[in-house]
This record gives structure tokens, C-alpha cells and sequence, in this order.
């Protein structure tokens, strides 16, 4: 008797879907769900404005839009400048990063802000501002200033999953083991910590490359036509031919799906090698 | 002639003195244990032997070489860290082979002493697994093996067992003994459990607040305590607290207690009478005079520990502890009225004052 | 004589300044310091384009750029957009971090993905589609689409402090230390879990605050005039008179430092009341 | 008439069975530890009998009432952790009355009970500190009197003491014992030290890959184990192979050992012979045959313990260890000849197939 009056039961209670699981999927649904399936509907559908479904399928505008004379052009340049944000990022970050956690391990907290501060600034000023400043200079509107702004403004995604995955490895007793073993700071960096923070500097990376392929105000404003990257030709294309914009989109999303699938693949695979506790019981 | 020779080192973290004036010889081919609470400096110490810190003051000498401020990596110093530390990008093998490889040693002499320390831990058939694959105990016996494989001048140990099970703890400082007394390396261990201290070492260091309180051998330490920390700290003591009351005598409050001579102290001086647990009878009749010093008291609590059961038997405001042997543990129960004897010759007398 | 040889001593090793060092103040400098300080000097400076040096300084740009017909309402819109983001995002992320934490702990590593996953998408993207698939709805080009828009822009500047901040506690004991002591898990999250993820509650509203006070794109794409935030003002005035645009960005600016400077703060004071190691020498 | 019942528990998580039909009944106001090595099914079954895990199969009735799927917080039942667990946004004194808060508890009762349980656990001047100011053992006290405030039916403890320090855990068990016997409090206290469970339950329960091994006094564990496993968990002894010879005798390699009666075998059956190390008398010349079974060996390890000295001495292929008191200690050196002698009544034998 006294069971049923405390019942429902845990075990029930614990699979009933809570409210605010129902709310946030909802979110999911209303704002990136729906919104991304019809873009991608949209860039294979013919006519799609009189019906509630389209009247018909096809894949026309993928063909026109990798047609299109930019394509390749800007799909190059948003490589390079990707490319070269994260190759600069991952030498100027690690050592950096290494080296306060390991000698300055009080100058982490000062750090964390700095490396939160990017996104402070508005896109829109810091842009505006380096143009005024270097306006005339041999960096001026080059892609070298630009390289610098988007490292600058992505500099937070590269630094969260590398401090992460150094503050997992105990970088000081690791350091101290490979020094006492006769490795020199540059060796035990090359051979202990780097392979040891690789899903880390993967993650890193990939998020870089993410929302850098995906920039737009900057490159916008610090260079313009002179270097179109893939979003410049995206939003120049919504201008002209909504379905072929809808197929630019869905090329941008799939890079974007396969680089977020890599980090799952990645933050598993690290989790899976990772030490385990002295105590698990 | 001292191997490793640590000359009035000190070291200050912000305001507070880590290490005070610590002097010490260590003998080539000895096991040392620094012994001490948390915070009182062991491992500062050992940290500034490896060459992880550096000391304000004073110097540290290996084999006639002062080695004070030089790289951690190129003083030939082993260490083995409480956290294992193995390096987990890398199996057993690489693990072992690391250091070697940093002294540019040829690969088949590699492959030789790789075997030869998995040989020595008795852990040959991991040494393709890697470290997340094995258990706490094993991957603390796979460091041991890394830190010997480059033959170092001296091995440092930093409370190498604290993470591990009661069980794995007591069998792995077997091993380490073991294999520390076949190498005859010099070796100095950090810990702050007394009995792993006593039961591993030539020498143990007992360190309170960055300063040593004595050195000495395993039996020195526990039967011959120069202070009231040590006494304490080091195994169980009964304390009596009184002034010393004649030649012979130290009268605590109601009670006197025969002691040894004591030529040591003035009469009256504030002193504490230390006497083990194991070293005090139980007897469930009043003994004769000839047992020394005798105690009626009442069983409060009996707590079997196994080999031995531990009686709480209080009198006179006092508690005092006294282990008995299986044995006789059988006839004793709560609440019953025991006399506890000791002899005058187990009697440690203190002064108060330090 | 053995000892230097292998001199150069270990401290003076410590203290000489790193490449890499160098080569990120470097960066700091050219990319953020000069150009921020050129804004700020721009919007203070009388005359500034034939000289090294302004020519002279005023604070009449500021009275210009306070007394602008929008100013106050750009600067209300900001805010109503930020704090309603901020109160969604925290009755949403907050819930289900917890729950993910206390009882699907497998889930967390998708929970991470599905948290990155907004950086993958450009915002014009988001924007464009968003648009066209509730065009013409109640909610189309309205303030709440926009809302929900920048929440899911912003959820992962949200979900990393707390998840981090949860992740420190030790979220399952307290949970199970509270229901033992007889509270009912609601109890629990209220008294125990929230207080005790404060400063990871504060990082993370500060952080959407900054972002979604400085949101550009989202906003000009889905709402355009008709809802006229700080930035989208900024931007209007940079074709108007770039001075009284440098004072808007100082103002921009300084909002976002007191921002960094709030959870620098809250950042230290949450690090020295965290639980101690129990094993700490 | 048993207070606490589990019947019949099971629990398995993934392909793991966790706990295997547990079984045990718990009387009114004792203390009970489950003692086993990591991953025996100790904390699972804790974990039950608190409510954080269901069981798959079988009841846990607590006087009389059937908890078994009765939420955590309405069970009645305090639990203490290994890692504290206090609210380290409250103070001392908010974090004891977080429990009686909860069950809507009169100011004025809240304010003499939290008095009353800091006045136990001997920390009262602690009240308005937060737990971040606090050392792991005083921490560990404000939990126990947390837990204790609400004067829950059951208190639990998982493994409390494995995070502090040698001392503090010795120093907090004889603490923690105290209060359960003057409360007679129903306890149920999860440990893999052997040392701790011995020296502070009423009954003992012993577990290994989820299943009970066996359930006794301390003492019946210690000296009477049922199971290999149990006697080589719980303190150490040393184990002779070897085949049933006769009524009272085994036969090991070239080694015969009397025993008591060997009525429960039957002759050329596989048996072990355990003798525990203290039990073992260590003679410098060869003793007469009244001593019982004799064995001659040379020390190979003398390793001091404080109170006891261990001896690792090697016979005939194999390692007998025997414990000797400090008194007899000096007189023995490394490559002695010794004589091991122990009685055949200490001698337990043990089916080897099980």
C-alpha cells in the first residue's frame, strides 16, 4: 500500500520526456531544421511558389551553379584563406597555449578572456577599423590583413578544444616525465604533447575551418570582389537565381556536416583512448 | 663519501618556507624515504633533486658534481610520479624505449633493455598494449620500468602508490624494495604513510613544515623518536602527560611513572612519558609489583585488526591504547576491568616545551 | 667547469621571451590594438587625414553621435534582442545540461556536437532561409524569428560555461547527496546545481550579450529597417560621417569590455571558492 | 526479525552482471561493511538499498516496507560519499540543515539539531565556515553529520575515507564508530580495505565479482574463511599445495603437514594448507617435535613493520612470510637458518577446485 502512494515510479519518471526536451527540440525544429530541409528542397525543386509542394525535381542548379564562372575561383580562395587561418592559428596557439598551462599556470585565467575578447568586437568594426589603419600600407586590403582579421576573430575556436585537451593530459606531469627521461621542452612538445592533444587540435581546426569558409563580413569589407570567397558568391547569387543561391547553401552545409561528423568522430575516438581513473570502481 | 648531497637548500613558495635549511648525505646504492604530512616539503625536495624547481639557497651534489641548476634533462635522474604519468600516445614498449631513444641509444641495445626492465617488473606480455589498457598497479610498475630502462644516477619515486588499492599498494613496494636492492640504485622515496616508509627503506627523513626532525633507520625512528611529532606522527604512542618527580619518576595526575634514569631533565621540568601500545600488557588480575608500572582501567572499546585486537581501556581521565595477540584477545570483553603493565625500560620521556 | 657546459641556467632559460610570444603580441597588435586605438582616437580627433598625429580633439562626435535621431531606440532594440535571448537561452540550455549531465551522460558528447553545429552554418544561410520559409507566416520577419534565430547563432557561447561549470561540480553527487537529504530533483536544481553554476551562468549570458548586442547579419537580413539595432546603425552611419561611426564603435567597444571584464571577474572569484583537491601537497 | 532485507538482488549493467543474487539480512543498530576488491558489486548494491539504481530482479524490504522502487528522496535514508559531497555553496551550517529544511523542519528544532549532530562529530566552531576552507577529514565529518541530522533509517557510507590521507583515515573510522554506537544507527559500509572493514564492523560482508563470498564477525573472516579468496583478501597467508595423505596430514612437495582432522576430504584430493603469517613461530635453533610442523629455511627479507617485523624466509621452491614481535626481531639477520614452526591446529584446509 505504501509503494503505490510513493509511486509513479523512478523508473518511469525517468523516461517521461521532460518539458524543456520538448522545448528545445521544437527550437531545433522551427529554426535550423526546417529552414535548411527547404533550402535544400528548394535547390533541387523547379517551381515551388503556387504549391504547397513542388511541383517538380531536378538537379539543374547544381550543374549551373558548379558551372557558374566563379565557382572554382571562390571555392579556392575559401581554402586558402581557411587553410592559412589554421596553419597560422596552430603555430601561433599550441606553443602559446603549452606554455601558460605549464609555466604560467596562473596566467590561464587572463588568457581564457583574451582568447574570449574576438568575440566582444563587432565583425562589422574591427573590419572597418583595419581599413582605416592599414588603407595605404603594402597590407592594406590584401589577403594578409585578411588572413590576420579572421585569425584574430576564430582565434576562440581554435584555443577552447586544444586548452581542453591539454587540461585533460596533465601537460606538467607529462613534461616533467619526458624531461626526466633526457627529451629537451621542444621534444617532449613534438613527441608527447602534440600526439597526445591531437583530437583536440583536429577539433580545433575543423571549427576553424567551419566558421572561416563561412565568413562573410570581413572578407567582405577588408577585400570585396578583389578575393570572392564561396559566401560572397552565395549571397551574390541570391541576387540573381534564388535556386542556384539554394544550391550554393547546400554545398556550403554538406562542407559543414562533414567537418562537424569528423569532430563527433574524433571527440569519441579521443574519449575512447583517453586514461582512465586510478579509482573507477 | 656521500653520493647525493643535499648542502642547507631552502626554498620559498610566496611567503610561506617550503624547504628550511634542509642537509642530508645520501650513500651510493641506499633506499631514502622522506616521511612527512602534506605540505611539510618532501616532495618540494624531491622535485628540486629531479631539477623541477630550483632552490633559493643552498646547494645539491651527485657523485662530487653540483648539479643545482642544471636541466632536469640532463641530470640522469629517474622519476616515477604518483599519477604514472606514461606518456598515452605510446604502448608499453615505446613508453620504455623513450628515454633511451633521447640518448640516441642504438636500436637493438633498445630493444635489449626493454626487455630486460619488463623482465625485471615481471610484466613482459604488455608490452604491446597501451597504457589505458592496463590497470593502476601495472601502469606504476610499466613508470618504474621507464625510469630504470636509462640507468639513472638516482631514482626519485613521488608517493608512487597514494592512487592505488590497499591490496596493490602493499604488494608493489614488495617489488620496488625487490628490484631497487638487486639494482643497488640510489633511490629516494616521497610518501606520507608511515608504515610504507618503515617497511621500504635504509633511512627515513622525517620532515614537519619544511624542517627535518630526524634521520635515521626504520628502527631508530619508531623505537628511538628524538621528538614528540615523531613519536606520534610514527606509529601509535600513549602519551602521559607530568613533571618529572625524582630520579626515575615522572608524576602525571594521579599517577607515577617509573622511567629510566632521568638524567636528561630537572626535577619538576614539564615533561611526556611516551609508551607503545604493543609494548603494554593486559592482564585480567592485578599482576605483581615486579611488571613495572601497573594501570587499572576499564574496556571501552576492542577493535580487531586482525593479527592484533586494539583495547581502549580508560582510567583516570585518560585514554589509554594497549594491542594484544590473538590469543589472549578471546578473553576480554567491554566494559570489563583490566590492569595494563609496561616496563620502566619502554618508557620515552619528552620535554614538553618543543 | 661541468656546470657551464650545460649552462645556460634553467632560470634564465624561463625568463627569456619565446618566439611565439613575440609573434602573437605582433599579432595582438597589428590586428587589434592599432586598429581599435585608431578608432578610438578617430572619434575624438578633429582632423586626422593630413598629418601622422590629429590634429586636434573634441568630444562633439559623441554629442553628435548620443543626439542622433536612433540612438536611444537602436540602443533599447539592442537590448531587448540580447535579453530575450539570454532568458530563452538559459531556461532552455540550462535544463537540459543537467539532465544530459546527471543522467545521459553518454548523450553529452552528441550534446557537444549539436552545440557546434550553429558555427557550422553561415549566418547568411540561416538568414535567407529562415526568411523565405516563414515569409508570409506570423512570425515572418518579426522580432521573435529574429530571436530564435540568434539563439541558435548563440546557444554555443550559452552551452560551454555551463557545461564546463557543471562538469566542475560534480553534478551527479550533489544531485544524489540532495535527494538522499529528502529534496525532489526540482528542489535540488534550484538550491544546489544552480547557485553553484553561477559564475558559468553569468560567463555564458555575458558572452551572448557581446554577441548578440554586435549580431549584424542575422538582423539586417530578417528584420532590415523595420527593427534597427546599435550595430545596424554603426554600419548606417560609416556612409554618413565616420567620426560619429568611431564613437558609436567606442560605445560598441566599451560595452564589450565591461562585458569581458564582468566574466574575468566572475571567471576568478568562481576559481577561488571551487572545491579543493582532497590530495593537495 | 532483520531490518534491512535484500532478497534476491539482482543487477547487471550492459553484459555485466554487477551483483548476482545478493541476499543478506541487516539487523537494528549494526554496522555492516560490504568489503571487496574494485568492480565486486559493493557500491551497486549500496547504490540500490539508497535508490540511485534500481534492481533488476528481487526486493529490498527496510522495516517491513517495500522500498524497492521507492524514490531516493522519500526512502529515509542518509548517505555519505567518497568524494564529501557537501554543497560548496553553503555553509557548514546551511548544508547540515539543508535536510531537515527540506522536511519542513520548525527554525528553531533546525538550529538544536545542527548544534547537536556538529557537537558529535566534534566541529562545532566550524559552523559558519564554507566546505572550501575545510580539510578533506573535517569535510567528511560535516558530511556525516549532514547525513545524520535528518536521523535517516539507514545510514550509508561508500568507501568515505579512501580520499584522505593514512592518519586522518585511521583517526575518522574510530570517529565514525563511536557516533554509529551511540546512535545505534543501522549501518552499511562499503570498503576494499580489509584493515578498515575488520576493525569497525558487527559483521562483515565479503564480495567478489558480485556475488557474496562470505558474511561473518571479523572475526569469523579473519580466522574462519570459507573461500580462498577470502582468505587471501583478508589478511595475508600463506598458502601450501598439496594432497590429502591421511586422517589429519597434506602432502605437498616434499613437505608433509599435519593438521586437525581431515574429515570433510577424502585421500589424494587437491587441497591448500593456509597458515597466516602470525601464527608462524620463527626459532634460531631447531625446535622439538611438540612445537608441530617444523619447516627449515633461510631469511631472504627482513622488512620492519613497527610492532611486528615480517620474514620472508625460503624453503624447499617456496616463500613463507612469519610475522615476529619486536623482542625477537634483533636477534635475526638476512641468510639466517631459521626454523618455522606452527601448530597443527591453526592449519586451515581448503578444497583447491573451488
Amino acid at each position: 500500500m505504501k509503494i503505490n502512494r510513493k509511486s509513479p515510479t523512478a523508473a518511469q519518471k525517468k523516461n517521461r520526456p521532460q518539458v524543456w526536451q520538448i522545448i528545445l527540440i521544437a527550437f531545433f525544429i522551427f529554426y535550423m531544421f526546417l529552414p535548411i530541409l527547404s533550402t535544400y528542397i528548394f535547390s533541387i525543386a523547379t517551381r515551388w511558389d503556387r504549391t504547397i509542394f513542388p511541383e517538380g525535381f531536378t538537379f539543374e542548379f547544381y550543374k549551373e551553379a558548379t558551372d557558374a564562372s566563379y565557382f572554382t575561383t571562390s571555392l579556392r580562395n575559401s581554402l586558402i584563406l581557411s587553410l592559412s587561418t589554421i596553419l597560422v592559428s596552430l603555430i601561433i596557439i599550441i606553443p602559446t597555449v603549452y606554455w601558460v598551462n605549464v609555466r604560467l599556470p596562473k596566467a590561464k585565467s587572463i588568457l581564457d578572456i583574451l582568447m574570449i575578447l574576438p568575440f566582444g568586437i563587432p565583425t562589422v568594426v574591427l573590419a572597418l577599423a583595419l581599413v582605416q589603419v592599414y588603407n595605404g600600407t603594402p597590407i592594406g586590403r590584401s589577403p594578409v590583413l585578411l588572413i590576420g582579421a579572421v585569425f584574430i576573430y576564430s582565434m576562440p575556436f581554435m584555443y577552447r578544444p586544444i586548452s581542453n585537451a591539454l587540461h585533460s593530459i596533465d601537460a606538467l606531469t607529462l613534461t616533467e616525465a619526458g624531461q626526466s627521461l633526457g627529451a629537451s621542452t621542444l621534444q617532449v612538445m613534438l613527441k608527447v604533447i602534440i600526439p597526445n592533444i591531437y583530437p583536440g587540435i583536429i577539433s580545433g581546426s575543423l571549427l576553424v575551418f567551419a566558421t572561416v569558409f563561412a565568413e562573410f563580413t570581413l572578407t567582405k569589407l577588408i577585400l570585396g570582389a578583389r578575393f570572392k570567397t564561396f559566401p560572397l558568391l552565395l549571397v551574390e547569387y541570391t541576387r540573381i537565381n534564388g535556386n542556384i543561391a539554394a544550391a550554393f547553401s547546400v554545398i556550403s552545409f554538406t562542407i559543414a556536416w562533414l567537418a562537424s561528423l569528423l569532430i563527433l568522430w574524433i571527440g569519441k575516438k579521443g574519449q575512447g583512448s583517453s586514461t582512465q581513473a586510478p579509482h573507477a570502481h | 663519501m656521500a653520493y647525493l648531497e643535499l648542502k642547507n637548500v631552502h626554498k620559498t613558495f610566496g611567503n610561506v618556507k617550503a624547504v628550511n635549511d634542509f642537509t642530508l648525505d645520501i650513500n651510493k646504492g641506499k633506499l631514502v624515504s622522506f616521511l612527512g604530512p602534506s605540505g611539510c616539503g618532501k616532495t618540494t625536495t624531491l622535485r628540486m633533486i629531479a631539477g623541477f624547481e630550483q632552490p633559493d639557497e643552498g646547494t645539491i651534489q651527485l657523485d662530487n658534481e653540483d648539479i643545482t641548476i642544471v636541466s632536469p634533462n640532463q641530470r640522469d635522474i629517474g622519476m616515477v610520479f604518483q599519477a604514472y604519468a606514461l606518456f598515452p600516445n605510446m604502448s608499453v614498449r615505446q613508453n620504455i624505449a623513450f628515454g633511451l631513444k633521447m640518448k640516441k641509444t642504438p636500436k637493438v641495445e633498445i630493444e635489449k633493455r626493454v626487455d630486460e626492465v619488463l623482465e625485471m617488473v615481471r610484466l613482459k606480455d604488455t608490452a604491446k598494449r597501451y597504457p589505458h589498457q592496463l590497470s593502476g598497479g601495472q601502469q606504476q610498475r610499466i613508470a618504474l620500468a621507464r625510469a630504470l630502462a636509462v640507468r639513472p644516477r638516482v631514482l626519485l619515486l613521488d608517493e608512487p602508490l597514494s592512487a592505488l588499492d590497499a591490496e596493490v599498494r602493499v604488494a608493489l613496494r614488495g617489488e620496488i624494495r625487490r628490484i631497487q636492492s638487486d639494482l643497488a640504485i640510489t633511490t629516494v622515496y616521497v610518501t606520507h604513510d608511515q608504515e610504507e616508509a618503515l617497511s621500504i627503506s635504509d633511512q627515513v627523513v622525517v620532515m614537519e613544515n619544511g624542517v627535518i626532525q630526524q634521520v635515521g633507520t626504520p628502527q631508530e625512528i619508531y623505537r628511538a623518536p628524538q621528538t614528540r611529532f615523531v613519536a606520534t606522527f610514527i606509529g601509535t604512542a600513549n602519551q602521559f602527560f607530568g613533571k618529572v618527580g625524582g630520579e626515575s619518576e615522572v608524576q602525571c595526575s594521579g599517577l607515577s611513572i617509573s622511567t629510566r634514569k632521568l638524567s636528561d631533565f630537572t626535577k619538576g621540568q614539564e615533561v611526556v612519558v611516551l609508551v607503545r601500545p604493543e609494548l603494554i600488557s593486559v592482564n585480567t588480575s592485578q599482576p605483581s609489583a615486579d611488571a613495572g608500572n601497573i594501570i587499572e582501567g576499564i574496556v571501552e572499546t576492542v577493535t580487531f585488526h586482525g593479527a592484533v585486537t586494539r583495547l581502549g581501556v580508560h582510567m583516570n581521565q585518560q585514554r589509554v591504547v594497549a594491542d594484544i595477540t590473538v590469543n589472549s584477545a578471546e578473553s576480554i570483553s567491554l566494559n570489563q576491568t583490566v590492569w595494563l603493565s609496561f616496563k620502566p625500560e619502554v618508557c620515552k620521556v619528552m620535554a614538553v616545551a618543543e
